[in-house]
Parts: C-alpha cells; sequence; structure tokens
C-alpha cells in the first residue's frame, strides 16, 4: 500500500442529526442549527416537585393553556430565530438605527423639525413605552408558562425586542426632548382620559393565565393594529407629510420589526387553528373578541395622532388586519 | 417546616411500601467501595438472616475478591446505625428491619483493596 | 424653552437609568398583587426597588451589540472547527466524554435555567432587576443553544449524544441534575434567584467554566471550548447581580435575612451536589491535564468565597452551613465519582476507563494525602480485572439521597472510610440522605422532597422484579442508550477504534514532538 | 487582605487589556493558562480606558471589554472611565 492511501482515510458520519430531531424532520438527515437548537429542548416528563407558586400544575404542563396540540413544535418560527441569529440581527438593525441617528445628528434634521411635530410625536409616542413594556412582560409569560420551546423561545426573543421597542422609545423621547418628556407620557398613560381604555386592556392582559390566549392579545390583536396605525399612519405618513421625517427614521426599527414579526406570530396562529376545529375555534372566538377591545382601545389614540382622520386611519388598518386574519384562514 | 407555597402544598411520597412487590431493603458492606453505593433490593421482611447471608450478600458481593475470606462469626451488623446480634432463623422484620431499612456488615480485618475500603 | 440646545450625551449610569427605570406603573384597572401575584408569598419584604442596579449597566442596544459580537465570532469557530474535521483533531477520543457530559448535564441545566428566571424574570416586582433577570434568562437559553451546537459536530462522528433530551428526563445518573433544576423551577422567584445567581453561579460556576475549558483548550477542543468561554462571560454579570441581589435583600429589611441564609445553605450545597461530575470530568476525563479539581477548587472557589463572605459578614450573612463540608471533600469527590462511574459504567451514556499509568502518577501527586491511600487500589484492581478479560461492573441498584439524588457514594466529610448515612422519619416514612446539609434541606421543605421519584425505585416499581441484576443498565437501554456502543468500557469501542482508524490526534502528537 | 481577579480570552484583542492592568495595577499578577489569561491583584484592580487608548491608538468604549471577558472575582463598578474590582472589608 502506497503512502498516499495511507494519507486517504475515509472520515464518514455515523449520524446526520440527534435522534430526537431526525423524529421531528422526518429522519436522519442533516438538520438546521434552529431545529438542533430548539426541538426537544424543554423537558416533558418525570418532574420531581410541583411548583410552589402553582401547584396545581406541573413545572412545565401544557394544560395551562387551553390550545390542544399533540406536538407543540408544530408551531415553527418561519425565521428560524435561535439566540445567536437573532441577536445578529438585531444588532444589525441597531447599527442602522446609530446610521439613522447620526445622519439626523448631522443634517440637524431635528432642529429642523417644528414644535408641532416634536409635540406631536411626543404626545404619541412617551405613553407607547409603557405599552411595550407590558408586550416585554407578556411575552416573557408565555416564554415561562408556555408549553415546548417552538413557542418558549421566540417569545423570550420578542419580550427582549419589546424591551428595546420601550428602550428606544425613551432615547427618542430624550432625543428630541428634556427628560421631563418621560413624565409628561407617563402621566398621560395614567391619567389622560384618552389613554385610559388602552391602559385598561393593557392592564387586562397582564393578569391573563393562557398562555396562547396571550399570545393572541398581545402578539396578534394588540400589536397587530398598534404598529400599523402608530408607525404606518401616524409616522409614516402624516408625520412625514409635516416634515417629520426625522420621527420616521429615529423609530425606523419598529415597523420593520413588526413586519417580520407579523409572519411567526401568523405561523404560530395558523399551525394552531389546523390541528383541530376547537382549537380553530378558539382561536377565531379569542382573535374577535381581542381585536375588538384593541381596536376600540386604538379609537382614542388614533384621535391623539391624527385627529379627524384617526378613525379612518384606524379603520382601515382594521380592514387591513382582517384580511391577514383571513389568509391565515380564520374568518371574523 | 412546611412548604412555603401559594397554596396547599401536600403530595403523596412515591415510594411508600404498597408501591413495590416487595419492601426495600438498603444493603451496604462497610468499607468496600468498589461497590460505591448502598444497594436497593427489594425483598420480604420475613427472609430469614441465614438466608439474606448465604443468598443475597453473595449475589450482591460476591465478585469482591475479599468475599469468599469473610469469617461470618466475626461479622458486625447493623440495622441502620444499631449494632444487632443476628439470629440465623431469625426474621429481617424480626431484627428490627421494615421498608426502606439499611443493613450494613462490617468485616474486621477486611478493609477492601489493600486496606483501601475498596 | 428651547429645544434646539445641542444635547450632551448622557454618561453610562444616566444613560442606564433613564433606559430602565420608570416603565412600569402601578396599575389601577387590575390590583398589582394580580398583576405580580407571585411577589409576597415567599415573605421577603423590598421596600425600595430602585437601590437595586445592574453593575454592568446594561441596556439594550449594548447587549445586542456585544452579544452578537461575540456570536459571530463562536459560530465562524464552530464553522471552520466543523469544515474542517476538527473532531478528529483532540487529545485523544477520551476526551470526547467530556463533551457527552456537558452535553446531557449542562444544555439542559441551562435549558432549565432559563425557563426559571424567565418565570422570576415575569414576576420580580421591580424594573430593574426584571430586566437584568430578563436578559440573564436570554443568556442562559443562549448557553444551552451553543451548547447543543458546539456538540452537534461530534454527535454526527461519536456515540453517546444522540438523543440527549430522552437522558436527561429519565437517566438515573442525570437524576440529580434534573432534581436540581425542577427544585430551581419550582421555588418563587425571590428563592431562585438566590439559587441560580449566588448559588449556582457565584459560588460554583467558574470550576466548569474556566479551568476545565481552558484544560478542554489543552485538548484541542475548539469547539467547545470557545462557547463554554464566551458562555461564561454572560455569566459573570449574572454572578455580579447575584452578589448585589443578596446584599440588597438583606439590607431592605432585617427580616429577610434569615430566609436569605436559608436560600444559600441549601442552594450552595444542592448546587456543591453537581460538582462531582464537574471534578471527574477534570481530573479523569481529560487526557491532557492542566490542573486537579483541588487546585481549581482552591483558586476558583475556596479563595473567592471566602473574600465574598468576609464582605457579606457585615450584611449578617454566614458562609453556607456545608462550607467545611464541602472544602474538606476536595480530596475526595473526583476519585469518590468516577470509582462510581466507572463501576455503572454498564448503565451510563458514556464511556469510562481505567487511567493510564503516568495519569496516575499525576493523580497521585496532585492529592498525596488520598489517592494512594484510598483510590489507586479500586484503580488497580479494575485495570487487574480487564486485563484478565472481566471487566468489573456494578449491577446493584444504587441507594440513592432523597434530596440531591446522587447514589449514596460519599464519604464523611475529610475522611475516605465511611459512607455518610442519615436519616430522618416523616410521617412514618424512612428517608435517607448523603449528608447533614441534604438532611436539613428536607427538614425544612419535607413536602416538597417527599415528592422526589428515585430513579432506583422507579425502576423497581415499573420492572416489579425481584431480580435487580440488570435492572440499571435495562433502564438506560429503555431510553435508546446502545448497550456497549454508547457505553460501558472505552478501550476497545467504536469511538476508540474509529478515531484510531481516523488518525485522530495526530496533531497532537506531532505537536508535541 | 484578598484577591481580586479577572480573566480573559487568551487572544490579541486581550493582549492591549492585559499590558493596560498591568501599568495601571503595579501589585498584578498575571497567570497564563491554555486559552486563559487570569490577572489576580490584592484587594482591588482597576482598568482605566486612557490607558487601554494609549496603547491600541483609538477611542475605546470600556464596555467592549466583556466580549474577551471569562469570569471575575470583587465588586464591580463601572463608568465611562473606569472598571474597578474591589473588595469591602
Amino acid at each position: 500500500m502506497s503512502s498516499i492511501d495511507l494519507q486517504t482515510k475515509e472520515i464518514k458520519p455515523a449520524r446526520n442529526t440527534f435522534t430526537h430531531v431526525a423524529r421531528h424532520i422526518g429522519g436522519d438527515k442533516p438538520a438546521s442549527r434552529y431545529q438542533e437548537a430548539t426541538i426537544g429542548l424543554q423537558p416533558t416528563q418525570n418532574f420531581h416537585y410541583r411548583p410552589t407558586w402553582d401547584p396545581a400544575h406541573e413545572i412545565f404542563d401544557a394544560s395551562r393553556s387551553a390550545i390542544k396540540l399533540a406536538d407543540w413544535y408544530v408551531l415553527k418560527d418561519p425565521r428560524q430565530y435561535y439566540y445567536a441569529n437573532w441577536t445578529i440581527t438585531r444588532a444589525r438593525q441597531h447599527e442602522a438605527v446609530e446610521a439613522n441617528y447620526s445622519f439626523v445628528d448631522s443634517r440637524g434634521l431635528l432642529s429642523r423639525m417644528t414644535d408641532e411635530v416634536r409635540e406631536s410625536a411626543c404626545k404619541v409616542l412617551m405613553p407607547l413605552r409603557h405599552v411595550a413594556w407590558a408586550g416585554n412582560m407578556n411575552n416573557t409569560y408565555i416564554c415561562a408558562y408556555g408549553y415546548g420551546t417552538a413557542i418558549t423561545a421566540p417569545c423570550n426573543f420578542h419580550a427582549m425586542d419589546h424591551l428595546g421597542i420601550a428602550q428606544y422609545l425613551t432615547r427618542f423621547g430624550l432625543a428630541v426632548d428634556d427628560p421631563g418628556v418621560l413624565d409628561a407620557g407617563k402621566n398621560d398613560w395614567l391619567n389622560d382620559p384618552r389613554w385610559q381604555v388602552l391602559r385598561r386592556l393593557v392592564e387586562d392582559t397582564l393578569v391573563m393565565k393562557d398562555p396562547m390566549e396571550m399570545f393572541v392579545a398581545q402578539n396578534l390583536a394588540l400589536d397587530g393594529l398598534l404598529y400599523p396605525l402608530i408607525y404606518g399612519s401616524f409616522v409614516d405618513e402624516h408625520l412625514t407629510l409635516k416634515g417629520g421625517t426625522a420621527v420616521a427614521m429615529l423609530t425606523s426599527f419598529m415597523p420593520e420589526w413588526h413586519d417580520e414579526c407579523a409572519r411567526w406570530v401568523d405561523a404560530v396562529v395558523k399551525a394552531c387553528a389546523a390541528e383541530s376545529d376547537e382549537n380553530k375555534q378558539l382561536m377565531t372566538t379569542w382573535i374577535q373578541a381581542w381585536a375588538d377591545r384593541a381596536q376600540a382601545a386604538l379609537a382614542p389614540v388614533a384621535e391623539i395622532a391624527l385627529g379627524e382622520h384617526g378613525q379612518e386611519a384606524l379603520a382601515e388598518v382594521r380592514t387591513t388586519f382582517n384580511a391577514r386574519i383571513a389568509k391565515i384562514g380564520i374568518t371574523l | 417546616m412546611s412548604v412555603t407555597a401559594i397554596g396547599a402544598y401536600t403530595h403523596e411520597p412515591h415510594d411508600t411500601a404498597d408501591r413495590f412487590t416487595a419492601p426495600l431493603l438498603y444493603v451496604a458492606w462497610d468499607e468496600h467501595m468498589i461497590f460505591a453505593a448502598p444497594a436497593v433490593v427489594p425483598l420480604s421482611m420475613h427472609t430469614i438472616m441465614a438466608d439474606v447471608q448465604s443468598k443475597v450478600l453473595p449475589k450482591l458481593y460476591g465478585a469482591h475478591p475479599e468475599f469468599e475470606r469473610i469469617q461470618w462469626s466475626q461479622v458486625q451488623w447493623f440495622c441502620g446505625d444499631r449494632m444487632f446480634t443476628p439470629k440465623p432463623k431469625g426474621t429481617l422484620a424480626e431484627h428490627g428491619f421494615g421498608h426502606k431499612s439499611v443493613l450494613r456488615f462490617r468485616t474486621p480485618g477486611l478493609e477492601g483493596l489493600r486496606g483501601s475500603c475498596g | 424653552m428651547d429645544k434646539r440646545v445641542e444635547k450632551k450625551k448622557l454618561d453610562l449610569g444616566s444613560r442606564y437609568l433613564a433606559l430602565t427605570q420608570d416603565l412600569q406603573w402601578t396599575t389601577s384597572y387590575q390590583p398589582m398583587d394580580k398583576v405580580f401575584p407571585y411577589a409576597r408569598y415567599e415573605g421577603i419584604r423590598v421596600h425600595d426597588w430602585s437601590q437595586w442596579q445592574d453593575p454592568f449597566k446594561m441596556t439594550l442596544d449594548v447587549w445586542w451589540r456585544q452579544q452578537s459580537d461575540k456570536e459571530r465570532r463562536l459560530y465562524a469557530v464552530l464553522d471552520a472547527f466543523a469544515q474542517n474535521n476538527g473532531q478528529i483533531g483532540v487529545s485523544d477520543a477520551r476526551y470526547v466524554n467530556a463533551v457527552k457530559l456537558m452535553l446531557q448535564v449542562f444544555s439542559p441545566l441551562k435549558y432549565a435555567l432559563h425557563r426559571a428566571l424567565a418565570h422570576s424574570a415575569r414576576n420580580l416586582p421591580g424594573d430593574a432587576l426584571r430586566i437584568a433577570t430578563q436578559i440573564q434568562a436570554s443568556e442562559q437559553l443562549r448557553h444551552a443553544q451553543q451548547t447543543v451546537h458546539a456538540a452537534s459536530v461530534y454527535n454526527k462522528y461519536f456515540n453517546g449524544m444522540h438523543e440527549v433530551p430522552r437522558w436527561y428526563e429519565q437517566a438515573w445518573y442525570l437524576a440529580p441534575v434534573k432534581s436540581f433544576a425542577d427544585d430551581l423551577a419550582s421555588a418563587g422567584p425571590f428563592e431562585l434567584m438566590v439559587a441560580i445567581s449566588f448559588g449556582f453561579e457565584t459560588l460554583l460556576s467558574d470550576t466548569l467554566f474556566v479551568p476545565f475549558m481552558s484544560a478542554a483548550a489543552h485538548n484541542g477542543d475548539l469547539s467547545m471550548v470557545p462557547a463554554g468561554f464566551s458562555s461564561q462571560s454572560d455569566t459573570t454579570r449574572h454572578k455580579q447581580a447575584g452578589i448585589t441581589l443578596v446584599k440588597f435583600l438583606l439590607q431592605q429589611d432585617s427580616l429577610n435575612i434569615a430566609t436569605v441564609q436559608r436560600w444559600v445553605d441549601k442552594w450552595f450545597w444542592r448546587s456543591f451536589r453537581l460538582m462531582p461530575m464537574v471534578a471527574m470530568l477534570q481530573d479523569y476525563m481529560v487526557p491532557k491535564r492542566v490542573g486537579s479539581w483541588k487546585e481549581s477548587w482552591d483558586t476558583y472557589v475556596e479563595a473567592p468565597v471566602e473574600a465574598l463572605f468576609a464582605e457579606l459578614a457585615a450584611y449578617g450573612l454566614k458562609k453556607p452551613a456545608g462550607w467545611q463540608a464541602a472544602c474538606a471533600a476536595k480530596d475526595h469527590l473526583s476519585h469518590q465519582a468516577w470509582n462510581a462511574f466507572y463501576g455503572y459504567g454498564h448503565a451510563l451514556a458514556f464511556h469510562t476507563w481505567v487511567p493510564g499509568n503516568d495519569e496516575l502518577e499525576w493523580l497521585d501527586r496532585k492529592y498525596p494525602n488520598s489517592f494512594d491511600r484510598w483510590y489507586r487500589p479500586r484503580l488497580s484492581y479494575y485495570a487487574q480485572c480487564e486485563a484478565a478479560g472481566k471487566r468489573f461492573h456494578n449491577h446493584a441498584l444504587p441507594m440513592q439521597c432523597q434530596v440531591c439524588q446522587q447514589p449514596m457514594i460519599f464519604t464523611e466529610p475529610g475522611d475516605g472510610r465511611w459512607i455518610a448515612y442519615r436519616e430522618t422519619q416523616h410521617e412514618d416514612e424512612s428517608f435517607h440522605f448523603c449528608s447533614d446539609q441534604c438532611q436539613t434541606i428536607f427538614a425544612n421543605e419535607p413536602d416538597k422532597y417527599v415528592q422526589a421519584q428515585l430513579a432506583s425505585h422507579a425502576i423497581l416499581q415499573t420492572s416489579g422484579s425481584e431480580t435487580t441484576e440488570n435492572a440499571l443498565q435495562a433502564s438506560i437501554a429503555d431510553l435508546g442508550v446502545v448497550i456497549g456502543r454508547d457505553n460501558g468500557e472505552f478501550h476497545g469501542s467504536e469511538d476508540d477504534t474509529n478515531f484510531t482508524l481516523w488518525g485522530g490526534g495526530q496533531d497532537m502528537k506531532e505537536a508535541q514532538l | 487582605m484578598s484577591n481580586v481577579f479577572i480573566a480573559f480570552q487568551a487572544n490579541e484583542e486581550s493582549r492591549p487589556l492585559v499590558d493596560a492592568i498591568v501599568a495601571d495595577n503595579p501589585e498584578a499578577q498575571v497567570v497564563y493558562s491554555p486559552g486563559l489569561v487570569k490577572i489576580d491583584a490584592p484587594n482591588r484592580l482597576v482598568v482605566k480606558r486612557e490607558t487601554i487608548e494609549e496603547i491600541i491608538g483609538r477611542k475605546y468604549d470600556l464596555q467592549e471589554l466583556q466580549i474577551n471577558l471569562v469570569t471575575l472575582s470583587g465588586n464591580l463598578d463601572e463608568d465611562d472611565d473606569e472598571f474597578v474590582l474591589s473588595w469591602k472589608h
């Protein structure tokens, strides 16, 4: 045998992926990092102790939700996020935000904005810091008490995203005004009657128990109406026309983020509904109820933002939302 | 003390005697830790000590090179911490054993591989 | 007011406060007690949440930037490792068993921490702490996932890694880890913060992620090492959070002191009872040695913990109740663990072996007080049996501690002769423990620990048989572990022969020449 | 008197950090092991932004040091200019 033969040693893999992953993806074939980092990560049985905070359930317990799925790993994230690619995506988006801040700064765009635009932007955006905070709380809740890593991991990322948004809004406020603007926003959130319907809704979501209903209420119904209304109708259309391009630039993360996440949210709802008529019925009821409530809660906010055109804009947003739901296969 | 919990927090133990085909006896040969931990064996408490010595222990420890050198008359027996003198015809129950008791025996002069308790 | 003045950049501290505080409000449409339903039942009193701040002052923009920077580097290394068949570049295929343990133990453990922290991160009623906890929860998921990714390439070529979730849930020898994780997850939001950030991460996590990782680097593992170091940089923040949290709780109300002390006692010991595996990783499972477990303990546990508690004394906190016993165990821990795992080698999902002669000499040098006296004779005996073609197996079902669920392999503190037995009668039932500390933990919360599903007992309940001879091995086989391929003796195993066939370890050997 | 310590991954990026720490902390002891560089100092150790900037010849944000940080012991106090580890007893 020549020495060259000795060099060519065949290094053959014994398997392409983990057995539990192979079971889910239809056989032993190369699996993605998303699949290997997600499927089967959460333990499902043999829990030693009942939670002291919820002795009626196991630590991880699918019965915390009324949604029933034979396999909770059908709730795939089309973005295929695991921590690394999620955080890399967000860092890239953050670089864009920084670039926008630099641009706005270097061109003096903020100082060219009228007081009216600045005040209007703050009036609408500052109370939303608190809405984003609740989104953070609620998605952390789903991460803690939801079932299966396929839903709980992206909810963790989504919670952090909401916190990022709360901090972006804070930074925006500090960039365009003095720190008192944060207090003013909080004061409106707590006391201005026009924010109270929304605050009531938000506080009601904070005490919900079913993690999947919370997913629908927060991520689909509320955010699904709020983001298009605020960052579409108000910031991108209304403020931009009035010379508030800087506001759009400094909040560009939010609409981009919402578009991205909507695909995931829809996939989750669709997969739940596809499993059974019972699930579909539940989803339909939840979406209907929470979207109606969210729309009603956003009505006075739309008025703060868009004045007399507020209701029209909100109605348009709702029509688009209903079309989105129809695409999932749910008729309201 | 009781568990600090948000509501009532009491649970059945998982290993009461009724859940096994026979009560559980823990068995250990002191100073012989190639058998790293005491063994769990389901064993009727009516088993007599002579059978424990001649049937149960050889199965568990017969592989040890010192086992055949044991002088059974010299062996010290313990039920938990309590030393006792076994009656060959006496049952485990009669010697105070019950579900989840520990039976230990010590063999003076035999202290494991090269005296290492191995 | 003129809003057009140029704004000065906020300093780090002010920026952190502005971005972190005051997002929360006192709810009025729903009572605060419903929004934070778990804030009170543990009896912790907090009067002013603003007194707690993240020592690293982390905000999300900075976090995303930093973490993505770490991840880009890490995954570039993992990609390169996979592309270049890095798995055959490790020192020796025995090393891969360390990767198996990392995957079997630490990925699930980190995952459990992730979910448990999410529970705290939703329920702690202070903004700053909750945010730091959320970041921590997220990073624990990072660590769980990157451990899987780092092991992924090894899994393709080596056995003992292919079905970890089932093994973690049910394998008898992983029960101490699962019971630890379940204990955490069933605790309230305050206790589990003290448990994770302080008990586990502050007091003990360095031993695994610093000296062991350094040893792994020495063995050519360019996959797990960057993941380990990278994750420990996150943990450094968690540790600081843990220390400041404990101080904060102690300062907020003197009535908290007794509770925090009890948690510190409990979770130090619970964490310490995970250390046998870490200890044997370092002393037995890395073929090329850097330092011993005992040295790691001295450098990364004993010295910093003594320093830390000298400071905490002013806050009314004493060293954990098990501190002396834990320090006394440093001469014995790794040897007792490897001795047990070697004996139960037919019922694991990794390989075991008797160290080579030069390794035995190394162990003797590192453990002059204990190795030759107690442990070398056992290893020599195993080697002798093996040479005679009759590898030693311990077929017995092990008696386990009711609390930590470790097999009862531990001797009395500082001694190598007598196995420690502790027993408690509770409601006419006997319960057994490996140590004073586990017995105390039980005494404090018996209704929690009577629930434990001890693996040896569960095996007897399901098999229902009176013969226990092969029960332990059968229980592992039921979980998809292939007997002899995934476990048993390393020498002559498929891992061993493949590695040799692939020319594995050559680079290392050449480098040494 | 107890030691504080800080450890970094041993790589090119850590080198100026280690140099800066040694320059600013005369009592610091540097210990190298595979993949790792650990620096011990009695009671207190300071990392100064200015010193690092002098060494690398560019602006430096102290939060960057977390990229290669592996572990530390001691209480941390951080602002824009200094990253200080200390024991207070």
